[in-house]
């Protein structure tokens, strides 16, 4: 059912909306998350960012951490798009889109597979600085904690 | 022979993203990387300041997991994507 | 900062977004909800719906929502399109969409939103069966339930 | 003269959506919905039989809320919207 992606190209929200309720009226809800680059990470102004993952390991994590959402939750359909390579201030990172019967699914399982996927799935960002260094970017310890809430 | 991939920082810092090593008598993650300290920096640096994960056959695993000629052995900092 | 608009037309989600995202490069996400008609409601198929609101109050209603959503987390940015009229199983009810910088306020803000417009912006809905017959739908005790939680 | 509303279910039973009624000595909602009552059917069943909301110049109020001849009431259904 769900649709994994790791690719180098931008995505569409519309599209993929359209692409999970076409043809069909059973959908009572879709929530969708967009992770966006800001030009502001820890007080430095950021010019751009890259994008690393592991191929392979990648989707195979992105395909687990849907599969745990939907024993979870009622999920009728998800869609993980996560971009790699190179991305400007302002470009989409990453979507998750959810569909269910019922909102209140269709929010926690959102909102948990992108805590799944912030401490579970491989990916790595590097930062440019507009002083043109740049720097891998530090796992965050909220990011754990936020994960580490679903466990109990 | 074992494949083993450094990732991002690791990668980065050791200039390499992939090699082949012939495991001998390595049978856990520890002992390999006891062996890729012995080759001083910067591996060193790298094994020992900072958090670094383990995969093996692209699964999470442990640093005290079972490791064998065949495996694909990847090593890397903390995710950050999302 | 916020849009609120009670309208006919239906709406394209990618357009909303890029209305709140174009031009900025602060926001680092946005969650975004979608209501949708359903083909089946109490066991019964449903052919079609009408929407009816109360103009001026619906709006101010929804004016407050999002006020008090944004009390309570950091929003940057705030869409809320409501149809009304004649829909179809299948069509697009309602967009709540939130952009903040930190991904867990905008899935509670977004979420609350859902929960109190469907406890108090004057909106009602009549179901058109398979059979050829109407009704007006009922208000669910778990939407009651589910704004409650927010009181504490 | 105050405007009265009503909407969904009570709009369609009551055949009327809107009207003009002078409160005279009627100060609170529930006046108001006792002299509605007086008219027998339908407005007897409908604000007898399940849940009726009112609000006051499209705030949401209580039946025991004042009211007076520039206001604008409005009665309807608990709210099915979203």
């Amino acid at each position: 059912m769900s649709r994994i992606s790791v690719q180098e190209q931008d995505f569409d929200v519309t599209t993929e909306l359209q692409a999970i309720c076409d043809a069909r009226t059973d959908i009572g809800a879709t929530v969708t998350f967009v992770g966006l680059v800001r030009d502001m990470n820890l007080d430095d102004s950021v010019s751009g960012m890259t994008l690393q993952h592991y191929p392979g390991m990648t989707e195979k994590a992105l395909h687990k951490i849907v599969a745990e959402a939907s024993q979870r939750w009622e999920v009728q359909d998800a869609t993980i798009i996560h971009r790699v390579g190179e991305l400007s201030p302002g470009d989409q990172i990453v979507l998750v889109c959810i569909a269910s019967s019922h909102r209140h699914d269709a929010f926690e399982a959102c909102s948990f597979i992108m805590d799944y996927l912030k401490t579970r799935a491989p990916f790595w960002k590097k930062e440019m600085l507009k002083d043109g260094s740049s720097r891998w970017v530090d796992a965050r310890e909220s990011d754990d904690h936020a994960a580490g809430r679903w466990e109990n | 022979m074992a494949t083993i991939l450094y990732f991002a920082r690791l990668g980065e810092q050791l200039k390499t993203s992939s090699e082949q090593i012939s495991l001998n008598d390595m049978s856990t993650v520890r002992q390999l990387v006891d062996h890729l300290l012995d080759r001083g920096e910067p591996w060193s640096s790298e094994f020992e300041s900072g958090r670094v994960l383990v995969a093996i056959n692209q699964e999470m695993s442990g640093f005290d997991s079972a490791i064998s000629d065949t495996d694909e052995i990847a090593f890397f900092p903390p995710v950050t994507g999302g």
